[in-house]
């Protein structure tokens, strides 16, 4: 029923420039890794991203960072990368940051059609800043607006050709609020399975957020590699 | 001892202070940083859960060489291990459960703090701004919030004071206070010494704390 | 043929007429009632979602006897089967897929429809209010509303209005109206007659209509 | 870790007069049974009770209006039950009727600390009396704000000793936002299961949101058999 294809670049083919785009992941984990290569190799510029992230130097959102794709950028917390300091401090880059828990209640927000909620996160802070403050039962509180995407990119550990994803582990974050927030939603799979495989009462994504699926093989670079010695 | 292993000690003195903090059947954030050193103290006979604000209820001990899943990190971006009840959620579901203040405790580095509860730990004005992540909605998730830091700057100026001077994370949020030196406790009359660590006296902590103490009636010195 | 199966014959002919707003690719919220006959009409080439707002996108046929689930009902509380790729989900997903305007239809029954859009199906003043259920959602919530119902009240008197009499469901929500009638859109200008069902004249839908009618230039007769 | 009840009456035991419960449950799909018998045999009275729906005469939150327990109810549809109407036109019951998809939200906000939210659903209705009316985008939305409980009761297919829990099918409904919202969540369960048992990417509700849990064995009765007869 989806649309299924084949080539990452026919994927990414429908982000024109000034498109605003959502990526899921936290960090390097549960990024449509192949989409995004894609996407660097399309030319694709002047784009909006929401994204936790901005990825790494060499690798995720760090690429398309790299070809001066990104025009503006929202997310939390974009201290992994150089070239992103580079850019904000050159006035290239526009940024506009968003307490975390924050910008996954945007995102829900934006995918759920609630445009607007208070939230005590960033009460008293810089965040606070040409935003209304509001009191409820004696505690105030900031409002927020929602964030939605011309296109939404995420990964999924499963998809099927209804659409419907499943995802592994941490893997998940910000992929299920994202899929739900674009207009369009292209979801990158590792493994793409036959309709009915998967349980109904087991589906985090269900297909109707998703407009098409690609299947492909993840690299899954680890960023800060932590192991306890065997004693 | 060299500077990098006195301030080694001193951060797991603190560490060690701090996981006293949690009891038994706590639902517990540790932030990036120290905080996470934390973990690496909590006695066995402790059951409580910890929590990571990207999607997972429930860490595990660091995986052995043959065990990592890069799908698996905590809130730091580390490979991490999941306990035997563990769920998983979106980073959405996560910060609701934060912000619900379901959980019982959160334990999270600090710059500033101020007689108020006043907290600043995410930038400092000229550097380049790295972005909050999830502390500014933490600090206002958890039913008893404490912050660990050094007691002074590396210059040695207080880091408790009467105002922050940086800017906030977070309005009247903190409610304890545990310091290399001290564990002060944040309440409407003002700063409360509760704790003084060994080797300080009750004065050279009011004298390194840029803020009023009110000295606890319960005062416990030598206490860690 | 007796009152009771003409209105039988009536309500078929309308859900007849109604399965044709559905596309293939379409996913699709029937309101209880009337509505609910559609899915006995819809054209086995049609690939499309029917989705429960109590948290089921997927709904199946009815089940045989010894299939009954009774953890597995739709919106009007009868028991179902689910389709080869249902996903359930909470009520509060399942709204959030509504409001977020993820549906591409909806296809709801009606009491009162104004020119401008309003719609009133939810409430008779002087009778015991029963309450709204999902109606006021899933009016704001789908590309596309459709409402079904009869042209005239038992009474013979318009149910498409100037402006409704009873309270409202939701305001400027209606796309569309079929009834037993006509096929009547609602637009900027007005309302304009696409469709006039067999058996009846412009001219009588005109006399039967509380608002005035915009005639399509490519106005369908004996359509349906 | 939880605490674990043997017997539904000591279950409910904490829930006192003039208490505001929640229960999960769409019609009498997915509702707390045997919790409600309890509260039935407890005669704790006043209460204010948060559902979708008020069960029917003889069965699910009917049993606790037939015993004239419930002072208010908050709700989206109360039609299946002729002692509802009954008390409300004598006035000894007080209704607050809520669109069904502002209820769920409503719910899911209060266990989420979102205290308020815009929504479009009961603009230029009954419902909008009273509540502000906000344009965004030169759309209106109504504000609506968030619901807690003392207690809530929900039902799942299955829990563990840490309070996860699994739902199935449509008996899922209202059940995981509203163990969220509830100060207190006891969760009856048919099936109480081993710790380890239940995959993390499968579980709905997170134990943090679980206080206690008490297994039992339902009627499930059905309030529309609809049956598809044979060809």
């Amino acid at each position: 029923m989806k649309k299924i294809y084949t080539q990452f670049d026919d994927a990414v083919n429908q982000i024109e420039d000034y498109s605003t785009i959502m990526v899921g992941g936290f960090g390097l984990v549960g990024i449509p890794e192949n989409l995004i290569l894609a996407i660097a190799g399309s030319g694709a510029k002047h784009l909006t991203v929401i994204s936790n992230n901005c990825g790494v130097d060499d690798w995720g959102l760090g690429l398309l960072l790299e070809n001066k794709q990104i025009d503006k950028m929202i997310g939390s917390y974009v201290g992994e990368n150089k070239e992103f300091e580079r850019q904000v401090l050159q006035g290239e880059l526009e940024v506009e940051l968003t307490p975390q828990g924050s910008l996954a209640e945007r995102i829900r927000a934006g995918g759920a059609g609630i445009p607007a909620f208070y939230t005590p996160a960033g009460v008293g802070t810089p965040i606070a800043e040409g935003k209304e403050v509001r009191e409820f039962d004696g505690q105030e509180y900031l409002l927020q607006e929602a964030l939605t995407a011309d296109v939404s990119l995420v990964r999924a550990a499963k998809g099927d050709s209804f659409g419907n994803l499943i995802y592994n582990k941490t893997a998940r974050n910000f992929n299920p609020e994202i899929a739900a927030a674009g207009k369009v939603t292209i979801a990158e799979v590792e493994e793409l399975v036959e309709e009915g495989e998967m349980d109904g009462d087991q589906i985090h994504t269900p297909g109707i957020y998703v407009q098409s699926l690609i299947e492909g093989k993840q690299e899954k670079r680890i960023e800060r590699l932590t192991i306890r010695q065997k004693a | 001892m060299s500077v990098q292993q006195d301030k080694a000690l001193q951060r797991e003195k603190i560490a060690k202070r701090a996981e006293r903090e949690i009891e038994s059947g706590f639902y517990v954030n540790l932030g990036i940083g120290m905080p996470t050193m934390v973990a690496n103290h909590i006695q066995e006979d402790k059951k409580m859960v910890l929590q990571s604000e990207n999607g997972l209820l429930g860490i595990g001990r660091s995986p052995h060489e043959g065990e990592v899943d890069p799908d698996l990190i905590n809130a730091g971006k580390e490979t991490v291990t999941a306990s035997i009840s563990a769920s998983y959620c979106s980073s959405a579901e996560s910060f609701a459960m934060i912000r619900g203040e379901h959980l019982d405790l959160a334990i999270l580095g600090g710059m500033e703090v101020a007689e108020n509860g006043d907290l600043a730990n995410w930038m400092i004005p000229g550097k380049v701004i790295k972005g909050m992540g999830g502390a500014m909605d933490i600090v206002h998730g958890a039913k008893k919030i404490v912050i660990i830091m050094n007691h002074v700057s590396k210059h040695g100026t207080p880091k408790i004071l009467k105002e922050c001077t940086l800017p906030l994370t977070g309005r009247g949020v903190v409610d304890r206070i545990v310091t290399d030196r001290a564990v002060i406790d944040v309440t409407d009359k003002g700063l409360v010494l509760t704790e003084v660590a060994e080797g300080f006296t009750v004065e050279e902590i009011k004298e390194s704390t840029g803020a009023p103490l009110i000295i606890s009636e319960s005062l416990l010195e030598k206490s860690y």
